[in-house]
């Protein structure tokens, strides 16, 4: 019979408006500001740099390589090398950046600065309530900002920062174990971070 | 004293919208101020208690015939070309003597005619329940006629206006 | 004061003096017709105001006849813009003066 | 009861009274239209809302609630924002026209508020051609859709306003159609009288409305289905499908201009659904005759905001339809089948004279049949009509 | 009584409608076509029993009415309800009805089943149109439609030249007879001054009128011409053997059991017409034809064409019965003839059918096993037929002719032709049930021959039922038929069949009838178990007659030299007159014509023509100088009605002033 499609269309449309009212699993819809949704662990926003240890600019592991500066297609990060080195984790002394820069309102999240940065410095962060009064100062990022502690990117993604916590205590075993074979080898000259 | 100047500002309406209708270039603009030019002829029936005439006219001229004229300039480009200046200058003094000689020739009888100054009756009103009620008795044949014209009115319509086959075109 | 027949007549009159020389002088035929549905118009006034004016109002003639009247305008605008649509689609205008294939 | 029932026409009668008689019946008229004017606003506001909750619910969503205690102030909020939007002329357009079509759309809307009954003595004025006028006024919205479509010299308003007008047109009829048996059967076209025809009661206080006939039933749904297409709403809401021609004729039109088109298309919708109330669901009768001592405006409000909240289902139901699919709906189905309608009502007029015992419901099941089955055979010419349904192939 | 007749128009009206409707349908639309007709033809048997019924309690019942009125005179028209024509009526539907039935088997595979259905309700309603006609011209229009119908069956597969062939003899023979019988009409007409049969006593059969009617006796005559015609009579037998080319039920139920039994019906119902000179004409018209055509059955090898020759037999006893005894005694025989020739066609249908079309009875043999329910029935069919005793209804009404016949006061010749008659059919009957059913099977088609579906057999059934059963309601003990017929009782007396009159004549029947079929059954018992290609016993001892009997002793042959010849020579005079003679007074005439003509062309060229091309050039030239006023500009048209209207406008205004 013609028009029962019709019937039963509204039937349904009506259970979902009686239904909204005194069954809260039809809504899902969250109330955004007052609840929020768990954060995925795969979402990225605009990148973070990681730092070790307490101290954001001592503990840095950025050592102003540039790769990602060169890489970034929409060219929104800016690096100026300090000519002051620091030690790296395994005690090798790195270069640091003097002005780490991004543009986050350049930025297109493409996360290919993390793809090629080889010390694990930059990553992805999670952070999307980014929106400002401001939009000539406070979009553009500096070092202090992007500054996050590893224990900040073990909580936002755990696989991939505790495999590179692994990864880097293996290094640095090893790294203190040959410091160790060294020490205990005749001295050489030659080390001079051996000899700090 | 109401009623006359209610009466003058229907008749500007009307009279403006027909002339603009006539005069004006766009041919939207006229299809548009001739549907004014009705609504304004309604509002004086409506002065002179004919309700359900000038609802007619209103329902007929604004709501179906301006709509279609409408639809024709549309159908017919009439709104993108632009008729040459030069046809239509030149046609002017072939048409508006021939009007202003008739509208004398009315003016001039209307005048002449002695008869005509006249008042109207008090308190005439034609219920729509009369007019129902000629319509099927004093007035049911033509009505039925009305009804037959009309239905062979929109055959016609629709079947010229039909798009021909392709195949009876003879050239192209 | 009401207004009195004849001015009722002399506007019809001019309604009918446009309608008259917008059909003469202007030549795209949807503004023809224009012109002829304002003659008819006109027609229509002047019954309106004669069956009002008219020592028998109550017998609603002249009512009567613009009710058809304009059922008939109704027919015969449907039927003429078909018409001018039709020509329109096998000459590619609407200019009256070019549709004279039955001259003499 | 009649205290609370004439309470609006008391108060009228009232503030009248402080002026004097040479103007009264002007203040009179005015304090109608003012009062017809704030009602309507009002309710303008207020279904723009609902109809966003409503939605909302329908599709498992809260709708507005944030501006205000459950969002009740959104329709303030809407209307700031639309007043003190830029008002922006497409350079092209023409000027004039672009500025009157929201103008002529909307005045004449309002006239048709005129001729409602909205309760006992509560019409502003008694035409006697009362439905005729109704639907005079109403065929402006016509001229005042293409004005705006053309006069913006966009493409998207063209194509809104042509589809606009030729659904206008095609739904007119069936619309028109389906409310002849209604003044065949009252034989009137005034509206108060079509409402004192239905005031009677039967079968121990049922009311003796149009809509419990077969042709009133049928009539009522056919003049919805009309009434939503008169006013462009979902399904029938090609003229403004924002996913084919972005807002049709509506494109070019911001800020209080918009606004109007807005106040006008609701407007429209508000008129036709009071009508709908007046001419079958009784007007402002009370359904039981126990109910009698309810105020009559309060029922026309609830019998007018029940038929305002099934158009909002509908348009959560709804998908929207082809053009092909809306035309042919309505010349191969709406108007035979409310022609059809018209010898049911006649049917029904005179098997009214029929006298032997339980002559109601064989008239009744008799007429119903009369017009189901050619409602049954139409469905199916018309789904024979249309072209079959497309196959996807990679899909599914 | 009065209420049945008020509806007796729909029995004809019914299976009219049908072939109307059956002529619109499209080919394929064969059950439906089949089942209006079936279903048609079931109505009016209904109403015919209805009918039946009525007139067994009250006699004759007519209702008329005016067609149309030229000058002072009017046409009546009618139908009447009496004895006769129920009976008639009765046994047409009856017998259409169970060929219909057989032909939904008979005619499954042709592909114009369709057509065929219409053209069988179409001859249903001419036929029982006729029966209950109760004017002459009335019957006459149906006796025509039945011709028509006879015509389209015939011609039915009218792919094979001699179907054609034959549709158009039986259609040309028969006029012959309806010329006199239109003509019979005619003078009737005007001696009597009315077609109606019976109008409360103003009818042309009425005592009335009858009575005093001057030359009644060539009135009668030519009535009987159309009658010879119909039924196949000496000498307008020729087209009813011919007419076996149609389908089986066709020959069943036209050419055998009801329309050539219309002649037969015609002479009943005008039988007050008959003056005591015309009924010896049909005695002996009857009689000859009678031995004539059976003794041709002798010879004949075609199936259908024996039956067809034993048809034209068995009218000739009709005839003989009508001109000796009276109604009742012609139309006992017409009876039970319909039924048991038609259930002896059906069965010849159901041979030929089951033999793959073969109808040449020296081609099969043996069929008895093969076809046991065909064989059974046209054992009883055959047996009917021949007038075996007592228990078959032949018997009875060929008894009640013979015995009609011995007491008639003309003369006792046509009695001993009648006895002839009744041996050669019993000789000619045995003949043809030998060589089919008897013996060994001929041929490959014989040998493999099948049974006929129920929707066949059933029909032959329930037919030879009746061919048994009605014969006994014609017996001398109770002569229930003849008394029903002439309005009176009959009462069972069991003593008549015994007394001195009749006895004699049955025991003489019954011994010629025993010898024909121990003679035949002698000759072709044996003759039977030989090849096929043998010649016929009695062609082997007297070639000669066999020969001449079987050339129909060259009627067809003496039909084609003189008649035909006669009519050619007359063709070819007129012919020769036409192009001679004729043609040669035209051609002068045309040459005069034509000289007359060149003088005219001179004068007209040289001097009428300048006048008028001068004349037209004028006429040209103004009327393009006003054609310019056409321009096809409409505005300048409405111009131009404006400026008139100006004018006139202010005549008027003048005028008034």
């Amino acid at each position: 019979m013609n028009g029962f499609g019709i019937i039963k269309g509204m039937i349904e449309t009506a259970r979902n408006f009686v239904g909204s009212y005194h069954d809260a699993q039809r809504l899902t819809t969250v109330q955004y500001p007052e609840q929020k949704l768990p954060p995925v662990e795969n979402a990225r926003t605009i990148p973070f740099l990681v730092f070790d240890g307490d101290d954001a600019m001592a503990g840095l592991r950025c050592t102003a390589c540039v790769i990602c500066e060169k890489e970034c297609p929409p060219q929104c990060i800016y690096i100026v090398k300090d000519q002051v080195k620091k030690p790296d984790y395994v005690g090798k002394m790195q270069m640091q950046p003097k002005v780490f820069d991004i543009d986050i309102s350049v930025c297109m999240s493409c996360g290919i600065c993390v793809e090629v940065c080889p010390f694990d410095a930059i990553k992805m962060d999670q952070v999307f309530e980014l929106s400002t009064g401001d939009r000539f100062g406070k979009l553009l990022l500096d070092k202090h900002q992007l500054a996050k502690p590893n224990d900040y990117f073990v909580k936002i993604h755990k696989t991939e920062a505790s495999e590179i916590d692994v990864r880097r205590e293996e290094d640095k075993r090893k790294a203190e174990a040959a410091a160790a074979a060294k020490a205990a080898a005749p001295k050489s000259p030659a080390t001079p971070g051996a000899a700090k | 004293m109401l009623n006359e100047i209610a009466f003058l500002l229907c008749a500007a309406l009307t009279l403006a919208g027909a002339v603009a209708a006539m005069m004006l270039r766009n041919l939207v603009h006229c299809a548009l101020c001739a549907a004014g030019a009705f609504a304004g002829l309604a509002a004086i029936y409506l002065q002179l208690d004919a309700e359900f005439v000038g609802f007619a006219q209103l329902l007929i001229y604004v709501g179906a015939i301006a709509i279609l004229i409408v639809f024709t300039v549309l159908l017919t480009r009439g709104a993108e070309i632009q008729p040459g200046a030069a046809s239509s200058a030149s046609s002017w003094w072939k048409g508006v003597p021939v009007g202003a000689l008739v509208l004398a020739c009315l003016i001039w009888s209307i005048m002449a005619s002695p008869s005509l100054v006249r008042l109207p009756s008090p308190n005439v009103h034609a219920p729509v329940k009369q007019i129902g009620e000629q319509l099927m008795n004093q007035f049911v044949m033509p009505l039925e006629t009305i009804g037959l014209l009309l239905t062979a009115a929109l055959l016609g319509a629709v079947v010229i206006g039909l798009r021909e086959p392709r195949t009876s075109e003879p050239n192209s | 004061m009401t207004p009195s027949l004849n001015q009722y007549l002399v506007l019809s009159a001019l309604l009918f003096g446009i309608g008259l020389a917008g059909a003469l002088a202007r030549r795209n035929a949807v503004l023809v017709l224009i012109g002829l549905e304002l003659m008819l118009n006109a027609a229509n006034l002047n019954f309106i105001a004669f069956w009002r004016f008219g020592p028998h109002p109550e017998k609603l003639m002249g009512l009567m006849f613009v009710l058809f009247s304009i059922a008939i305008a109704a027919g015969e605008a449907a039927l003429g813009l078909a018409l001018v649509i039709a020509i329109y689609r096998h000459r590619r205008t609407a200019q009256v003066d070019r549709f004279d294939s039955l001259k003499g | 009861m009649s205290g609370l029932d004439q309470i609006f026409v008391w108060i009228g009668h009232r503030a009248a009274g402080w002026f004097p008689a040479s103007v009264q019946p002007l203040v009179s008229a005015v304090l109608a239209i003012a009062g017809v004017m704030a009602v309507f606003g009002t309710c303008f506001a207020l279904t723009t809302l609902a109809e966003r909750k409503v939605l909302g619910r329908m599709q498992n969503r809260f709708g507005p609630n944030r501006v205000g205690p459950y969002g009740l102030l959104q329709p303030l909020a809407d209307a700031v924002k639309m007043l003190t939007k830029e008002d922006i002329v497409p350079f092209s357009a023409d000027k004039t026209l672009h500025f009157l079509a929201p103008l002529v759309l909307t005045v004449p809307v309002w006239l048709a508020f005129a001729v409602l009954p909205f309760g006992r003595n509560m019409s502003a004025i008694n035409l006697d051609a009362g439905i005729l006028f109704f639907f005079a006024v109403g065929s402006a919205s016509e001229l005042a859709v293409f004005m705006a479509g053309w006069s913006s010299q966009n493409k998207y308003s063209l194509v809104g306003a042509m589809r606009a007008i030729a659904q206008m047109i095609s739904y007119e009829v069936p619309l028109v159609l389906s409310v002849v048996p209604v003044l065949m059967l009252a034989g009137s076209l005034e509206l108060n009288d079509i409402v004192a025809a239905q005031g009677t009661y039967t079968f121990g206080g049922l009311a003796r409305w149009n809509v419990f006939t077969p042709w009133g039933l049928a009539g009522l749904i056919l003049f919805l289905i009309a009434a939503t297409a008169e006013s462009n709403r979902s399904p029938f809401d090609l003229p403004e499908g924002e996913s084919e021609i972005i807002a049709g004729f509506l494109t070019e039109y911001s800020g209080f201009k918009y606004a109007l088109f807005f106040l006008g298309e609701y407007l429209g919708l508000f008129a036709v659904t009071g009508l709908a109330v007046t001419l079958f669901l009784g007007g402002w009768h009370a359904p039981f005759q126990w109910l009698e001592w309810v105020p009559s405006w309060f029922w026309f409000a609830a019998k007018f905001g029940a038929l305002i909240f099934l158009f909002i289902w509908v348009r959560a139901t709804l998908p929207r339809l082809r053009l092909d699919q809306l035309l042919n709906f309505s010349w191969r189905f709406l108007v035979p089948l409310s022609l059809i309608n018209l010898l049911v009502a006649a049917a029904w007029y005179w098997t009214g004279a029929w006298k032997f015992p339980v002559v109601a419901p064989i008239r009744w099941l008799l007429c119903a049949a009369l017009i189901a089955l050619p409602y049954h055979w139409l469905g199916r010419a018309l789904r024979g009509a249309m072209p079959p349904p497309r196959k996807y192939i990679y899909a599914e | 009584m009065e209420s049945i007749i008020q509806y007796l128009w729909l029995i004809p009206t019914a299976p009219l409608l049908a072939a109307g409707a059956g002529a619109l349908l499209p080919r394929r639309r064969r059950r439906l076509s089949a089942g209006l007709a079936i279903g048609a033809i079931s109505i009016s048997f209904l109403l015919s029993c209805a009918a039946f019924w009525a007139t067994l309690h009250s006699g004759r019942a007519t209702s008329n009415f005016r067609w149309f009125d030229f000058g002072t005179t009017s046409v009546q028209m009618g139908w009447v309800l009496d004895p006769l024509g129920a009976i008639m009526a009765v046994m047409v539907a009856l017998v259409s009805l169970l060929i219909f039935i057989y032909s939904l088997g008979y005619m499954a595979k042709d592909e114009n089943f369709t057509r065929f259905f219409c053209f069988l309700a179409l001859f249903a309603a001419a036929m029982l149109g006729l029966v209950i006609a109760n004017s002459l011209l009335l019957f006459f229009m149906c006796w025509e439609l039945v011709g028509l119908a006879s015509y389209l069956l015939i011609g039915f597969w009218f792919q094979k030249p001699s179907a054609a062939a034959a549709a158009k003899k039986a259609f040309i023979v028969t006029r012959i007879g309806d010329l006199g019988f239109l003509v019979g009409m005619l003078w009737l007409y005007a001696k009597a001054g009315t077609h109606l049969f019976y109008d409360h006593g103003q009818g042309c059969l009425e005592p009335a009128a009858a009575g005093g009617l001057v030359a009644s006796t060539a009135i009668a005559l030519l009535i009987f011409c159309g009658a010879v015609g119909k039924s196949g009579q000496i000498p307008l037998h020729v087209w009813l053997p011919d007419a076996m080319e149609g389908p089986t039920p066709v020959s069943a139920l036209i050419h055998a059991a009801t329309m050539v039994a219309a002649g037969v019906f015609l002479i009943a119902r005008v039988y007050p017409l008959m003056t005591p000179g015309a009924l010896q004409v049909v005695t002996w018209v009857g009689a000859l034809t009678a031995v004539f055509a059976a003794s041709i059955a002798v010879a004949q090898s075609d199936i259908k064409r024996i039956l067809a020759y034993s048809t034209v037999s068995q009218l000739g006893y009709m005839m003989m019965g009508l001109g000796a005894g009276g109604v009742a005694v012609g139309m006992f025989h017409l009876t039970t003839h319909a039924f048991f020739k038609a259930l002896l066609f059906l069965g010849a249908g159901s041979v030929i059918h089951g033999c793959h079309e073969e109808q040449d009875i020296r081609k099969m043999g043996g069929l008895r096993l093969r076809l046991p329910v065909t064989f059974a029935t046209y054992a009883v069919g055959m047996m009917a037929l021949s007038g075996v005793p007592l228990f078959f209804s032949g018997f009875w009404s060929k008894d009640a002719i013979l015995d009609a016949l011995h007491h008639w006061r003309g003369s006792q010749v046509p009695f001993y032709l009648g006895l002839l008659g009744a041996f050669l059919t019993a000789f000619y009957m045995t003949r043809q049930v030998c060589r089919v059913f008897l013996g060994k099977p001929m041929t490959v088609e014989a040998e493999h021959a099948h049974e006929s579906p129920p929707v066949m057999t059933v029909p032959l059934l329930i037919l030879a039922a009746l061919a048994v059963m009605v014969g006994f309601f014609g017996t001398p003990a109770w002569p229930w038929f003849q008394a029903y017929l002439d309005g009176g009782s009959a009462g069972f007396d069991l003593s008549k069949l015994m007394n001195e009159h009749q006895l004699p004549v049955m025991l003489l029947s019954t011994a010629l009838v025993a010898a024909g079929i121990v003679w035949s059954g002698w000759i072709y018992g044996r003759a039977s178990a030989r090849p096929a290609r043998e010649a016929d016993p009695l062609e082997v001892a007297q070639p000669a007659l066999f020969a001449c009997v079987q050339k129909k002793f060259y009627v067809d042959e003496f039909y084609d030299a003189t008649v035909v010849r006669l009519t050619t020579a007359f063709a070819r005079f007129c012919d020769w007159l036409d192009r001679v003679v004729l043609g040669g007074l035209v051609r002068a005439v045309c040459w005069l014509a034509l000289a007359l003509a060149r003088l005219d062309r001179n004068v007209d060229k040289s001097v009428v023509n300048e006048g008028f091309d001068i004349g037209t050039e004028a006429v040209r030239g103004a009327g393009q100088w006003v054609s310019r006023l056409q321009n096809g500009q409409v505005q300048r048209y409405l111009r131009v009605i404006g400026l008139a209207f100006c004018g006139l406008l202010i005549l008027l205004l003048w005028g008034c002033a």
